[in-house]
């Protein structure tokens, strides 16, 4: 018996015996028998937690790519950032992790107060009245975010900046298929920031016009020019955020923004090979009953106290089934949750430092880049830009590994090209360190 | 007590955070300046102090797998061993950046292949993609696979049967992948109406949805004669995964017939569920669909000494902007490496017993819904009790937490009145599922003698019901939006 | 409810363990057969589920630092930060052998030279050991050395000076070190009366143990003339770091002329206090007392390229099976390094500003003990109010806890009647320093109302007021003592 | 201002005010003003968490001594074992670790009960009735036992068996200098086990005999030959004994041990270079009042719920002050709680099965060991046992750490002998290649 169930072999006795069988196998007497296997799953046996955890051990022996072994300038979605330790212990209690969906909201007042939290600080960050309490990273709500303006306007059109993540893209045009959207693109100009003249000039209508803020090259985009272009083909502007760099920047919101979405990744939670990841979405408040995913309220007990409670439910598929805004039913409360505490850990100030940090190293980078030849292709980034490669990126990605380096990311499709991210986590040493090995790699 | 929020324990210029000395020059902003915001974002300014005392006050304010039982029929709320935190902390793991070229995250894409392998063997299909994030995603996923398939043919079907005992997640995902929900209605035995099934299908049923066991937690007995209706039209037929812990070891969905199948690692596979995520559900599919997995794929191109990311040559596209819940899927596996083969089956099977005694327990308390075996869980109506006390199941649900425990499942299958949904899981012992038989005992006992009292209850919990309708009236979903 | 021992949770052949699968060939036992137990320990037997829900529900029913105030007087209990928790895992200093070759350890060799640097800075003193895992245990230690330090002199004096105001460990160390504990009594000011002391002084005087603040939160101000006292006849002066949390950085008891010093990392630098310990105790001494020091010491002998141990010359011994508390040692320096030069000064001052302030607000409230500015510390008096209710200082503490704080200490410092001993330490807010004062003000109001009302407090805590007489005629110290 | 305190500029500024002082140095006008420090210390400034933690983790690889790299064979007294998940999350919540004494038991329902558990455990495992709730570590432990026979006896006669811990004995050696302790010593025979007539012969009367169970070098004394000796010297009889022994072996209690102390780190404490381990402390219950430390007793609250409470409180230096049985005051309640959940985890068959496991690891280590000519000096040994050496064993060691292995202990003052242990947690594999390592080395 392993160790996991409690069961002894006595109780399993007793309790088939309670119910008239005489083994286990008996209760699978309604699955026809020739569905019912004989043969033990062709997997390895049990292990003791022990042996377990060395395995992984050794899987993650296996990645030389980890923050000790290697000095990462990758981003392009998922940044290398310091964490805070409050945020993770905080993060880890079993009362968060272990618990469900708070649909029992008597016993749920921890989760539901701290989604309240959380919902208030993205839209604050956004500068939109409303966010939910997160769904499955940035792509996702990107999609949803999609799904909401088609439902709004009627409009299967919409129009994609090609500087908006390329998996971004991809996952928008995968769903695509099923909400059959027709998809546009806006090239980019020579500086990386997206050419709003670029597409169709009909102006025949549009669900939205995405863009991203900064961009995946690192541009930051001119929203007016956006916003303008929604305004001509009435379309919702959809905005792609960095939250980390609304530190810094004004928030899309109040620029225009009708709906802003973005990955929370940055906001204490590790890289984690891709996820859980947190997808961010804000919104104005007159599109609350399209909103995708869940929604904490506000409201009172029996007694008059101050209480959270999941809210417009209705909008959701357990209750609306085929006619939902949307899908979603698990989400990454977890992830929102200490994605919130993390962000309170930073507080206004905290958060306004780390922006400028991370702008000030990554102006650092491209300064000192500048100096050997390799010149961003603009000056109005923030944490991350993107430098022409003499040769193919991917070889000299592969040799800077070598060196103990991670040399940003190669943009699909584009092997001429490096887009480098700088957090407040490089120190100015391995900044100097990468440029003069880089140096030495192109020469 | 009321917690206040953090944005109420904020006092201007208090501070938690602790950055990394600059070493780094300031640089000039002058480039940027029409961007830079001239205020700082008003998130809360608290001591590190209050933000552990806030945060740890509200985790005392929530119930949890780890404090006692959660019979919540369908979300498999089992217990997660805690050895599975150790390696979701493994350094080597977390610290990994997604988009770091194959030579250094060897360890990663071995990882991935070995579940991947896992996953296949326990649905029998033959391969799968690991990035849906969630079940729903997967579903979704799994439909725009089968839209991809006909398209492929040339064919546009425009419809999908579900049965009537569905998740709404069914019915929204279908209706995502641009098809229409086609509602399959279940018989007196709760199974699917194989007569009205074939009256339904035809050359416009791209496939069909199935649970099973179903919602109701019964196996569909006819589910070749089903699957083979849909298959007759060129149809295909998709397994949702949800009460995959009724049958690990013990019967295949792909044996059945099915030829794609979801399975939410974060229910069957012990990942925990995080006050509603992160999930993970991986998509398997049978071998001629698997061109059309979302990509990439880890794959192993020299018998497995090193592993790199293939292409599925006509894949759907991604469907998450990386590779999935990472992190989830590694614990999953961890946990599946633990139970190993044989343990897998008699966890399935132990959640099986544990579901049909504790039926057989309160079968007096309540009216059983279905009277045959039941799978992981069951469903039994609270609808004399209404009728006699006027106690809801709402009500005993709420009952329910004073005792200590969750509450089922309230309101679902829609096809039965009243109904209270309970699975327990494998990882409660006999003498929880009796004291859970003898809580709803007394509830009802109550509910006879006092059913004020009950409508009254939950009385020992942190607040009591909660006026849901003020909440949906004028939503205050910020702190800004309160008046 | 109460919760089951977990004795009472306990199923035979339950199981929660996961051994590893043993390679090794099982091995003959026929050797030692004579001494093999025929029945296996009766250790609980319990699945990993109901083991950590039993563990969890027991921490949900614990009051903590992270849930809130604490003004536990001559405790210290701070706010711990989280990241030196993070420290205390990293596998590279947890996983180590402690009797493993200098080569292999020299990052703990490093760490652990390194903090003994930042005791010495701190306290003003020359060399230190970190061996005693506690307070107690340094003042024994600091005693041992003491009395090597006369025995190398040819003296063997036989009394030692403590004042009347001293935690109990400093009379209980005196005797177990070999001495006579002698008590100085306080002035009409709270402090050491020096005449007195000049006349309990003589050549059979082995030294003095202060705390400086003492406990009445004063800082003794005639402390060169006092130590002066113990100088002449040779005898030394110890320095009980308790209260250490009100003057780092202010002040130094090497300055103050004290030669033995021990400080209580878990109260002055933060490491957590574990429901009573583990502690640290490390002690520092003048340089001409560094070979009494207990041995091994981490030394370079190369400048700081390498480490090893080195004995001291004429060392007492070892005082600990090891080298001490070694993670608690290492979460101190991290605090420390944390800190840095000016805000461990900081910390410290506004300790004794949280501890002036909330002493004025409540002035009031109780009689404030003696009426000088206090240190990290003050002490007041609830003997008017318990003349004019019955409400006893007890009585107030317990009241605390319904309103959401830890009990202030009670009835200690002796010298003072009905005394409440408040230490808020500088991380609460003064927000929460006004909470508390507000709390005691209602908790005084009541009581002059309706002190019934308060005898019966605390209400909302998991159990009420115990019987501790009870528990005290017939102890039942375990499972197996109830009848 | 640092970000550890809460307090703003303008907090302060506004205390200050309230007190009628204008700075912060004012509140030490109490101080002499020659004693206030007007330098800052001599420290370096702060730093930021991150950096903090950086600088540990650099300590930590600097110990090349890790499991993950180096394989250990050390015992004496601190032993490798397997640790479980369940009992380090479980003793790492915040209510357990932030938590003081439990003095107001009204709020500390959860330590006093795991530690009335504890004791429990401790009392079985030892064979005697009562236990308390921990000393600072196995060595404190025999120095507060041998303080509790004085007491009782009224005698400062020890008799110590020189198969006691050498740190032990030196621990007692030091704290015997307060309490005039006149400390005599057992011989060991060859095969490692003491020699019980070694002593003088005058009977005169002693506070204790101390043996170990096992002993330091690996030997299962004969405690029935202790006992004799102890009834001989009116003396109490104080074992020292390994807790995961007693999985397998008969327990000193049964064997007639007045007293049982031991090191509780087996039981689930990491390594931790040394400390915080776990002294355990277990008497006959007639010794009940004499007992150091805190006893945790059940008792009943005002509502008749059973509970737990801290009692005989009149036995500690808080009350009674220099009369004390001790003057412990902190404990080890963390670890005695996290050891208690370890041995649930274990459990009955568990604690038994592991018992086994290091029975046969030591015992197939020793027969290995013998086809190379390293024969132990005992076979009556559970984990660990001792061989001798050809030459300086700290050579040896120093060339084994070479190989990756940590080559036992050698016994202060014997440069000729290794004393070796063997847990559940070395695999075969790795006895295999030890001993292939060192046959190599002794060629």
């Amino acid at each position: 018996m392993p160790s996991f169930a409690p069961h002894t072999e006595e109780e399993i006795e007793q309790m088939l015996t309670d119910l008239g069988m005489s083994s286990l196998e008996e209760l699978y007497a309604s699955i026809p028998s020739a569905l019912v296997r004989t043969e033990p799953l062709s997997l390895p046996s049990d292990l003791s937690e022990i042996e377990v955890l060395e395995q992984f051990s050794r899987f993650g022996r296996d990645n030389s790519a980890v923050r000790s072994s290697l000095v990462s300038f990758a981003g392009a979605g998922a940044y290398d950032h310091d964490l805070s330790a409050a945020a993770r212990h905080l993060g880890s209690q079993s009362a968060f992790v272990t618990a469900y969906t708070p649909y029992q909201p008597e016993v749920a007042q921890g989760v539901l107060q701290a989604l309240f939290e959380f919902q208030t600080m993205v839209a604050r960050l956004f500068g939109l009245p409303i966010a939910n309490a997160s769904l499955y990273d940035g792509a996702a709500s990107l999609v949803e975010a999609v799904n909401m303006a088609v439902g709004f306007t009627k409009q299967r059109r919409v129009i994609v900046s090609n500087g908006v993540n390329p998996s971004y893209r991809e996952a928008l045009a995968t769903f695509g298929t099923g909400t059959h959207l027709e998809i546009e693109h806006l090239d980019l100009e020579a500086d990386d920031s997206t050419n709003f003249g670029s597409g169709s000039a009909d102006h025949a209508g549009a669900a939205a016009v995405i863009v991203a803020y900064p961009n995946y090259f690192g541009a930051i985009e001119h929203l007016e020019e956006a916003r303008a272009l929604a305004d001509s083909e009435r379309a919702l502007l959809i905005v792609v955020a960095d939250p980390i760099a609304l530190g810094l920047l004004r928030s899309p919101g109040t620029l225009g923004a009708d709906i802003v979405v973005g990955e929370g990744q940055s906001l204490g939670i590790p890289l984690s090979f891709g996820g859980p990841y947190l997808g961010l979405f804000a919104a104005r408040a007159e599109y609350v009953r399209l909103m995708p995913g869940r929604l904490v309220g506000e409201t009172r007990d029996l007694e008059g106290r101050r209480s959270f409670v999941t809210t417009l439910r209705t909008r959701e598929q357990d209750i609306r089934r085929e006619k939902a805004t949307s899908n979603v039913c698990t989400n990454q409360t977890l992830m929102a949750i200490q994605a919130a505490i993390h962000m309170a850990w930073l507080g206004k100030r905290g958060f306004q430092l780390l922006a400028r940090r991370n702008y000030d190293g990554a102006h650092y980078l491209a300064s000192r880049l500048s100096e050997i030849g390799l010149v961003p292709s603009t000056r109005n980034f923030f944490r991350e830009f993107t430098v022409r490669t003499f040769g193919s990126a991917t070889d000299l990605q592969h040799r800077m590994l070598q060196h103990g380096f991670l040399a940003g990311v190669v943009p699909p499709g584009l092997d001429d090209r490096l887009v480098l991210a700088v957090t407040e986590a490089r120190t100015r040493t391995e900044i100097d360190s990468f440029v003069d090995s880089l140096a030495k790699e192109l020469r | 007590a009321e917690e206040p929020t953090i944005f109420e324990l904020s006092v201007p210029t208090r501070r938690s955070f602790s950055l990394r000395n600059s070493e780094v020059p300031s640089m000039d902003l002058s480039e940027i300046q029409s961007w830079v915001r001239e205020e700082a974002v008003e998130l809360p300014e608290v001591s590190e102090r209050d933000l552990v005392a806030h945060y740890t006050r509200l985790a005392s304010r929530n119930y949890s797998v780890d404090l006692g039982a959660y019979p919540l029929g369908s979300c498999t709320m089992k217990y997660n061993p805690k050895f599975a935190d150790q390696v979701a902390a493994i350094d080597g793991l977390t610290n990994v950046h997604p988009l770091t070229p194959p030579e250094a995250i060897q360890g990663w894409l071995r990882l991935l292949n070995e579940l991947e392998h896992y996953v296949c063997e326990i649905t029998g299909m033959a391969q799968a993609t690991l990035q849906p994030p969630a079940g729903a995603s997967g579903e979704l996923t799994g439909l725009l696979i089968m839209r991809a398939y006909h398209t492929s043919r040339g064919r546009k079907p425009t419809k999908v049967v579900i049965p009537d005992s569905a998740h709404g997640t069914n019915p929204a995902s279908v209706s995502l992948a641009g098809y229409e929900a086609i509602t399959v209605p279940s018989g007196p035995d709760g199974l699917v109406d194989l007569a009205k099934l074939r009256e339904l299908v035809d050359e416009d049923t791209a496939g069909i949805m199935l649970t099973n066991p179903n919602t109701l937690g019964l196996f569909e007995r006819e589910i070749r004669e089903i699957l083979d209706v849909i298959h007759s039209v060129d149809g295909l037929a998709y397994y949702d995964g949800a009460n995959l812990n009724a049958i690990v070891g013990v019967a295949r969905p792909g044996d059945m017939g099915f030829d794609i199948v979801h399975s939410n690692l974060h229910k069957t596979f012990a990942t925990p569920h995080g006050g509603g995520g992160p999930g993970a559900g991986p998509v398997a599919v049978v071998e001629h669909l698997a061109d059309f997995l979302p990509g990439p794929l880890p794959r192993s191109l020299d018998g497995g000494s090193s592993y790199t990311w293939v292409a599925p040559r006509r894949s759907i596209g991604r469907v998450h902007a990386f590779y999935g819940n990472a992190v989830v899927l590694a614990r999953a596996l961890a946990f599946m490496q633990y139970l190993g083969s044989d343990g897998l089956r008699t966890m399935s099977e132990l959640a099986v017993l544990n579901a049909n005694w504790l039926k057989a327990r309160i079968a007096d308390t309540f009216e059983v819904a279905f009277q045959q075996p039941c799978m992981h869980e069951f469903v039994v109506s609270a609808e004399r009790l209404k009728a006699e006390t006027g106690v809801r199941a709402l009500d005993v649900a709420k009952a329910l937490l004073d005792a200590g425990f969750h509450s089922p499942t309230v309101y679902f299958p829609l096809v039965v009145h009243e109904a209270l949904m309970i699975e327990p899981t494998e990882t409660e012992s006999p003498q929880t599922l009796e004291a859970i038989a003898q809580a709803l005992e007394e509830i009802v006992a109550s509910a006879r003698t006092d059913a004020e009292a009950v409508l009254a209850m939950p009385r020992n919990t942190p607040v009591r019901r909660l006026d849901e309708a003020m909440a949906a009236r004028k939503p205050i979903l910020t702190e800004d939006q309160r008046q």
